[in-house]
């Protein structure tokens, strides 16, 4: 007999939404289980720009969604602060953009009331003196960046604190329906190999790229478009603001600045699949070329990652550039389709996260019933510790070393102490999650600097060893699994210096150890 | 202005790595005038142990036990491999020269007969290898013996236990034992160890808590640490005073018995007067009749070197001697034609620990049967320019683990044609 | 042969027999020594203002420039200093005219002819150990001794050019002649901690501690010194009660090479009896 | 009245000799030293220097000529002539001062001031213009010119004298039984032609006259007065005076004059404890002041100051005529010229440690610039060699560098230890434009390129003594350094320890695989540092007004 979880929402897809709709959900004093069948932020949720859009982008496209984000943009400020970098950001044109549309500009922005303005060309090369010297046009706009790890985390922390848990790497296996009801849903935790039940009230479908394979369990089918988009993170910030290429929605045009890094993107490329996928050499070479007109630094600077992340579209008719469907998230309530507990969330974007959360809590409450407001407007997100160590230079920023005691340094890109390292392990422990190097570099920087894990995964590794963390030989696999995380990411961008770096890596990992010998299946 | 100087040079070896280094070693103890310009710290990358051929054929990932037999199999598949130009009793013979250079420098290697060691690593692996310093040697059979591995509080990336439990892999019980340094506040440098391990009193204080388990334990496992002017001396001083068996256990980089091979190799080439210029960068400035004119740049002087023969051992990224654009892969002293992948899609496989390896690991000069880089002709692109080491095409040694064997056997006999046919 | 003497600071007050011994030495050598009117090297204030170390250096290789000399300096620290300031100098025209600019208030100017020369490298290339060979006449009876190679002089080697940074040999060879021998020392090339004695005594002292300790294991009796800081500090055994206990005698080389050379202690301003 | 007068005089002179003395028994301002050189080599400077200024002498043949024109007229004037009632009239008995040789000699000794003091002022503008900084001690001047006007007075004395009428009639009265009838008209005749006194009535000269007038003269006169034209000085400023005679006879400007010249002297009498001319007295002892050893530069742990013979005594600054010598030879003269801070050179920090004598504190901003000027001080005792005063000025740099000048004033290294990072972070957050590069001469430390390439091997952690020995700090290692710098943290990076307590042995730097300059860099990071906490500090000592 499999062991029954009850809970009132059952949540599946541990994104920004998900994580999101969990926490409202809590506020309102419901109880949810959020299960991910990887960890928090797998999908889109952590391969994006990590862009709170002012709007300006959508004014053309999408005046909707233009509206939501600047309204969006102001409660996340005010909620939380703490995970928004409240950088301010830039629209410029180059030589060669199309005229009409930056004429039109200005009345669109006004158009959605979005704030926009007019920047002499001179006083922007002041502001950031990175810019491209054939600028002909800047317009000063209300982006910002977050840091869409640590938002996830601190919701989920919050949600938790609340009475809700998150369990990772649990798969759905099916639902069990009964009469226009998911009855209950069958779960795999895939560290462990067992299996159990979670029987909810409501079930809502928040995996994002995902969704139309859950909805399929279900019975029901969902048009998806999937969009990969691919991203690379500069081994040093180059702006202060967030630079916006301005002209219609295409590639490789804005430069999101992030604590000690910045992030170029993105492509449009449609995928089959939202699983394995990863950047392409043409990609990255696509986006430098791109990036290089309004950030001319951007052809000779040091890139330390690359990423990318596939955007989930809910497109009635099949369109050839996925741009033009719409960024506007779909709530589905599937009574219609005979599911009567059960809810699909998907689409939209970061910057609405809130709202999606919202909508979604409301459909859910309406169906049980419960007549309550949404206070994530209201309550600010609290900041937890554990939610900090995703901040780029986080570490260096207070002083580590200056306390005294025995706490070595054991990333030393990032300075992640192995204090730091022990407490993760503990947060990752309370959420039925499996302590290895990977969900550890989830939650911190730890890999992320320029040495990509070459040094840092080995300390960190023996270091699990030495806490009887991790105790079998076999578990060294953990590690392979690591590397080749940070490698999907470095892959693309090894030329020059960062060649050096993973040259270095497989002299160690490959040549010295011979990690290669060891098989990866279990 | 840079203070000018002049120097003339039977030979001139670039690079000081391990290829270089035996480069320059052969050269001058056959009594040629070397000179020797690069930066030597790749030693601290350097395990310390002379793989000849680990893994053979990679794709199966087959652990090669008879290192002689399955070079033979390889010069037979892979026309173009560096092995594939020499032959077995010159790797050999290469071996030895290597073997004696070192111990002359008080650095004692053992030279095993045809079979391959298996060394285990801080990581719980066991390493196929060929010759190891005397040190670690004792570590390569561990049959029937109880085994205590001991680790260092603040030691980052050495964990007795992390070695255990690749012991007990091979079904060996283990003992651990975690020791604090005094006075030690946080990391714990690997090389600050091994000059602790030169205090007497350290070694003492070592010898102490080991005692605690003669009796339980019959050989005792440390990190490669043991000191770094006179490991042997040290580990046998702790043998004398615990009555157990010591060995050493090669890990992450900053290694250690690198450091030795470092000092040894400084040590004993500035004795035989090689001139060596750190640092420096060579600038390949133009041949007069058959000799070399190259520029040795260091930041306040220059140096205007005139060379008989050029030894290029600049290795591949990290050592500087191949650089790679994003569009293309160049050699940076004298602009030689590089092998590599059409395009960068084909430089990296999807996996980072892919089996097959690498193909931009294949990129280097191709060279003739004395390790003369060719030109585009397929003609040696110099009489007396020669390649030693990972800078050789088609020798993935990280995967087939025979960076040292290739190191050696390619400067050894680049070294001996150039002696032969100008000298 | 004739150069500008550059003492340094140091010398005059505090270590005013390294001057006596080497003036000895050079006067023996028949090389004649012109005194200037120089400043300081500008080693202590590079950590404060490289633009005063770099005018320092320069201000006085244009003094010895005047009288058309090359410079030479038992200290390297002062030798570093120089060879440091040189390669400043050279690579920062912002500061290049800076520095002309007050040097022209007095009438100076440095075109960069000025060559520096520390005592080993003199008698090393310049002199040749072979032609040293004959002034040795009291050879010393082949007592143990190590050699300290000062750090500024060594390192960084892409800017002195002094000898090998890692296995430098220089030092032992001219030691040889005079009849002592060398013996092979871990720490030969290590710092001997003075330049942070004022900011950090404590680090300072251990840091010569565990130097003075590795020398006596390694059966030494003197460690010879060739630079005036590493003297001073090696000084401190007087002084620091840590360092008392420690047997083992730092020595200047011009006095040993005085002694070896026949000259009275009296002419090396030697007062101790450590000979 | 004029007795009263020196009476007086004489008395606030010696309470002002007294008040004078009084630092030097302010226990406070000792310093312990042990004495340098032998004793007897004690005695003979004090000698030499005393009566020959040799000191002075070797410092600078012009200067010393110059100085001891004044030195030795001065004092021939004030014993031979001063004081000629108790010395010269008892030592001669031929003695009368408009008697050759005397007439000439006083003339002579007056000529040798006079010049002096000319040199002097000279000097002085022409060294301070040289030092770049105009402001003339009023002490000094004021002295100068006091004697200038004793010696001028005295000239002016001696020519009035020369041409009055009513002093001749006197004499004719006092030392002969001349009259009108007994050709008191011939004497007259005589005198008028060659010693220049000027007569009221237009006398009509014959030769038969001017004969008698001779032999009159040879008979009363001559003994007293040797011809006028000895006197050259006065004599020439006698003839310009011949016309106005008449007139300045009718008023007795002789008597006037004299009153001038005689309080003049009673007044530089008076100042004599409180001029310059104080160091008359202080050179001596100065010279005989102990030196400073080795020891005290770097007092060992186990040394009880106290224990130690012999002191410094921070009183002998008084003994500093400013001459600048100090300046000129100091080692460290090029800060100067970069920093602009003048209390790194030797005569600006004198001024200083007058001003402590005096005031027993000092402007914390004050305090501050002489701190670090002092902490400049190579103590390669030119200036204590060549102090022509015979200061031994490097003891007092050692002095001045044990204790803090002023309080709250310490060097930019001990503030920067003392602050917690948290603190110095906090206090540098704000002050990037301090810690850009512009202000650094090598700009690597916001320059990617030369730190960016860092491939964390942690070779120049591993290589690096400090790291190794330092092991009670729980600090930032090189390569942290390095990646602070990447993380956009430098103001970070300045305040570390790593960063102050690098050896710069350039260990990493020679090891460093990549050819990362990071024993440079560190120094540049100190550079920054020092900017820094010399603007906080600053910024503190405002506040705190």
């Amino acid at each position: 007999m499999y062991k029954t979880i009850e809970t009132d929402v059952l949540i599946i897809g541990g994104g920004v939404t998900g994580t999101g709709v969990a926490r409202d959900l809590s506020l309102r004093g419901l109880q949810c289980v959020l299960i991910d069948k990887s960890d928090l932020n797998a999908g889109a949720s952590g391969g994006n720009h990590g862009l709170l859009h002012s709007g300006a982008r959508y004014v053309g496209s999408d005046p909707k969604a233009a509206v939501e984000c600047r309204n969006e943009l102001e409660i996340l400020k005010k909620n939380a602060g703490h995970c928004i970098e409240d950088t301010g950001g830039l629209f410029v044109a180059v030589k060669g953009d199309d005229e009409t549309y930056i004429a039109d500009f200005p009345g669109m922005c006004e158009k959605s009331g979005v704030y926009c303005q007019k920047i002499d060309l001179a006083l922007a090369r002041e502001m950031e003196p990175v810019l491209s010297d054939d600028l002909i046009a800047v317009y000063q706009v209300n982006d910002a960046s977050i840091n869409p790890f640590k938002l996830s985390i601190e919701n989920m922390n919050d949600a938790v604190s609340r009475g809700s848990q998150f369990l990772s790497f649990c798969e759905l296996i099916e639902f069990k329906l009964s009469h226009k009801n998911i009855d209950y849903a069958i779960i795999k935790n895939l560290n462990t190999g067992e299996s159990f039940h979670i029987k909810a009230r409501t079930h809502v479908n928040a995996s994002g790229a995902w969704a139309a394979r859950i909805a399929a369990m279900a019975g029901i089918t969902i048009n998806m478009v999937l969009s990969k988009g691919t991203l690379l993170v500069t081994s040093k910030r180059m702006t202060k603001r967030v630079i916006n290429r301005l002209r219609k929605a295409t590639d490789g045009d804005i430069l999101v600045p992030g604590g000690v890094v910045s992030i170029i993107g993105t492509t449009s490329i449609r995928v089959d699949s939202p699983d394995h996928i990863y950047p392409t050499i043409s990609e990255v070479d696509h986006i430098i070329n791109e990036g290089q007109r309004i950030v001319p630094a951007l052809k000779t600077c040091r890139y330390i990652r690359a990423y990318s992340g596939a955007r989930p579209l809910v497109s009635e008719n099949n369109t050839t550039d996925d741009r033009t469907v719409s960024r506007g998230f779909t709530l589905r309530d599937h009574e219609i389709n005979g599911v009567d507990n059960f809810i699909t969330i998907t689409g939209g974007k970061l910057s609405t996260f809130r709202l999606m959360a919202e909508k979604t809590s409301d459909l859910v409450c309406w169906k049980h019933s419960i007549f309550s407001t949404c206070l994530t407007k209201e309550i600010p997100l609290p900041s937890t510790k554990t939610g900090g160590w995703s901040e780029p230079g986080l570490m260096a920023n207070e002083p580590v070393m200056s306390k005294t005691g025995f706490d070595p340094i054991l990333c030393e890109c990032e300075m992640v102490p192995m204090g730091a390292i022990d407490t993760l392990v503990n947060s990752v422990r309370q959420n039925k999650g499996k302590p290895d190097l990977i969900s550890i570099a989830l939650r911190s920087r730890v890999g992320k600097g320029p040495c990509q894990g070459a040094f840092c995964s080995l300390r960190i590794f023996s270091h699990l060893y030495d806490n009887n963390v991790i105790q079998d030989h076999s578990d060294i696999r953990d590690l392979k699994r690591f590397l080749n995380e940070r490698w999907k990411g470095e892959r693309s961008l090894l030329w020059d210096q960062a060649l050096v770096q993973s040259s270095l890596k497989e002299m160690i990992h490959s040549g010295l150890f011979g990690l290669e010998l060891i098989e990866n299946k279990q | 202005m840079k203070i000018k100087k002049t120097a003339d040079c039977d030979v001139l070896v670039i690079g000081a790595g391990m290829a270089g280094c035996i480069a320059a070693a052969r050269a001058s103890s056959l009594g040629m005038k070397t000179i020797q310009a690069g930066n030597s710290s790749s030693f601290f990358f350097a395990s310390g142990l002379f793989d000849l051929l680990g893994v053979f054929p990679v794709e199966t990932g087959k652990i090669v036990d008879r290192p002689c037999s399955a070079i033979a199999q390889l010069q037979s598949e892979q026309r173009d491999h560096p092995y594939s130009k020499t032959t077995v009793d010159q790797i050999k013979e290469g071996f030895e020269f290597l073997a004696s250079f070192l111990d002359s420098a008080s650095l004692p290697y053992s030279l095993p007969g045809t079979d391959n060691r298996h060394i285990l690593t801080s990581l719980g692996t066991f390493k196929p290898t060929y010759m190891v310093p005397q040190t670690v040697s004792k570590g390569c059979n561990l049959e029937e013996k109880n085994i205590l591995i001991v680790d260092f509080k603040g030691l980052r990336g050495f964990s007795a236990k992390q070695v255990a439990a690749g012991l007990a892999t091979k079904n060996r019980q283990t003992q651990v034992l975690s020791i604090e340094v005094p006075e030690n506040l946080g990391n714990l440098n690997p090389v600050h160890l091994a000059t602790a391990f030169e205090k007497k009193e350290f070694i003492q204080h070592l010898a102490d808590k080991l005692l605690k388990f003669s009796g339980k334990a019959d050989i005792v496992g440390l990190p490669a640490v043991c000191g770094i002017h006179n490991s042997l001396e040290i580990t046998e001083s702790l043998e004398k005073k615990t009555g157990m068996d010591v060995f050493e256990i090669p890990g992450m980089p900053p290694s250690i018995p690198g450091l030795r091979l470092k000092n040894a190799f400084e040590k004993k080439l500035s004795g035989l007067g090689t001139l060596f210029l750190s640092n420096a960068k060579i600038i390949f400035h133009a041949m007069e009749k058959d000799h070399f004119i190259l520029r040795a740049v260091n930041d306040n002087f220059e140096t205007r070197i005139k060379a008989q023969g050029v030894i290029l051992a600049t290795g591949r990224f990290p050592g500087g001697g191949l650089f790679a654009r994003r569009d293309i892969i160049l050699e940076t002293v004298f602009d030689l034609p590089v092998f590599q992948p059409e395009t960068r899609e084909m430089w990296h496989q999807l996996n980072f620990l892919d089996p097959k390896g690498h193909l931009i690991n294949q990129a280097g000069l191709e060279t003739d049967e004395m390790f003369r880089p060719l030109d585009k002709a397929g003609k040696p692109a110099f009489e007396n320019l020669y390649a030693a080491g990972s800078i050789i095409a088609h020798n993935d040694w990280t995967r087939l683990k025979c960076g040292a064997g290739v190191a050696c056997i390619s400067a050894y006999t680049a070294v001996n044609s150039f002696y032969k046919r100008h000298l | 042969m004739k150069f500008a003497y550059f003492s340094g600071c140091k010398i005059p007050f505090e270590l005013n027999e390294y001057g006596l011994s080497f003036e000895a030495i050079m006067k023996k050598l028949s090389v004649r020594l012109m005194t200037l009117p120089f400043n300081c090297c500008g080693y202590p204030s590079r950590s404060k203002s490289l633009e005063i170390s770099v005018l320092s250096s320069i201000r006085n290789l244009a003094i010895a420039e005047k009288q058309g000399l090359d410079l030479i300096t038992p200290c390297k620290c002062c030798f570093g200093q120089f060879k440091h300031a040189i390669y400043t100098w050279n690579n920062h025209t912002r500061l290049q005219d800076k520095v002309n600019a007050i040097l022209k208030q007095e009438g100076l100017c440095w075109s960069g002819q000025t060559n520096i020369i520390h005592l080993l490298s003199f008698l090393y290339h310049d002199l040749g150990p072979a032609a040293l060979k004959p002034f040795i006449t009291r050879p010393f009876s082949n007592e143990k001794i190590v050699v300290q190679y000062g750090c500024h002089a060594l390192r960084p080697f892409s800017i002195t050019g002094f000898d090998d940074p890692f296995a430098p040999k220089m030092f032992e060879a001219l030691v040889k002649l005079t009849g002592l021998q060398p013996i092979e020392w871990s720490k030969s090339t290590e710092c001997c901690g003075n330049p942070i004695y004022e900011a950090n005594r404590k680090l300072s002292v251990k840091i010569l501690e565990s130097k003075l300790k590795s020398a006596s294991d390694s059966g030494a009796a003197y460690i010879i010194n060739a630079c005036t800081h590493c003297q001073i500090q090696y000084n401190l055994m007087d002084r620091e009660p840590d360092l008392k206990k420690i047997h083992i005698i730092p020595v200047l080389f011009a006095q040993v090479l005085g002694m070896a050379m026949g000259l009275t202690k009296k002419e090396l301003g030697i007062n101790n009896t450590c000979f | 009245m004029f007795q009263t007068a020196l009476y007086i005089a004489i008395s606030l002179s010696l309470i002002g000799l007294l008040y004078q003395s009084r630092f030097f028994f302010k226990e406070n301002r000792r310093f312990p030293g042990k004495k340098r050189g032998h004793g007897t080599w004690q005695i003979k400077l004090f000698l030499l220097n005393t009566l020959f200024q040799i000191k002075l002498f070797k410092a600078g043949r012009l200067r010393w000529l110059i100085h001891f024109l004044v030195a030795s007229g001065f004092v021939y004037l004030l014993i031979f002539h001063a004081l000629d009632d108790v010395t010269s009239f008892n030592w001669f008995q031929s003695y009368q001062s408009p008697v050759d040789p005397f007439q000439f000699l006083r003339n002579l000794a007056g000529l040798f001031v006079l010049a002096g003091c000319l040199g002097f002022l000279f000097r002085r503008m022409f060294f301070f213009a040289l030092l770049k900084q105009r402001k003339i001690h009023l002490k000094g001047l004021f002295t100068i010119l006091l004697i200038l006007m004793v010696i001028v007075s005295g000239f002016l004395l001696e020519a009035v004298k020369i041409m009055s009428e009513p002093v001749f009639l006197e004499m004719v009265e006092e030392y002969s039984d001349i009259d009108e009838t007994t050709g008191l008209e011939d004497l007259k005749i005589y005198w008028e032609r060659q010693y220049h006194v000027v007569f009221n009535e237009t006398l009509l000269i014959t030769e038969e006259k001017f004969g008698a007038g001779k032999q009159l003269n040879e008979k009363f006169c001559i003994e007293c007065h040797s011809p006028v034209k000895s006197a050259f000085i006065s004599r020439s400023i006698t003839l310009p005076l011949k016309k106005t005679g008449i007139f300045l006879n009718r008023h007795r400007a002789d008597h006037l004059v004299y009153a001038v010249h005689y309080f003049l002297s009673l007044l530089m009498l008076v100042c004599l404890p409180f001029s310059r001319l104080f160091h008359i007295f202080l050179i001596p002892v100065a010279s005989l002041e102990k030196n400073l050893t080795k020891e005290h530069l770097y007092p060992g742990p186990d040394q009880d100051p106290d224990q130690i013979q012999g002191y410094i005594n921070t009183a002998t600054v008084l003994a500093c005529t400013n001459c600048g010598f100090c300046s000129n030879v100091c080692s460290v003269m090029p800060n100067f010229l970069i920093t602009k801070n003048i209390h790194i050179l030797p005569h600006a920090k004198i001024a200083a440690v007058k001003q402590l004598l005096h005031h027993a504190h000092l402007e914390p901003e004050t305090g501050y610039w002489l701190q670090s000027g002092n902490g400049d001080c190579t103590f390669c005792h030119n200036c204590a060699d060549i102090c022509p005063s015979g200061i031994d000025l490097q003891s007092l740099w050692g002095l001045l560098n044990q204790k803090p000048v002023a309080d709250g004033v310490e060097n930019n290294h001990t503030f920067i230890e003392k602050l917690s990072l948290k603190q110095w972070t906090d206090l540098t957050s704000g002050k990037e434009p301090l810690l850009s590069a512009q202000n650094t001469t090598t700009q690597l430390a916001d320059n990617g390129a030369s730190f960016g390439n860092c491939i964390q091997c942690t070779i120049c952690t591993n290589v690096c003594p400090v790291v190794e020995y330092d092991i009670d700090s729980n600090d930032y290692t090189p390569q942290q350094i390095m990646n602070l710098l990447r993380l956009g943290k430098k103001h970070l990076a300045t305040g570390t320890r790593m960063v102050w307590n690098c050896l710069t042995c350039y260990t990493c730097q020679e090891y460093c695989p990549q050819g990362i300059k990071i024993a440079d860099i560190m120094i540049e990071l100190r550079n920054n540092g020092h900017l820094a906490a010399t603007a906080i500090q600053l910024e503190n000592f405002k506040k705190a007004e």
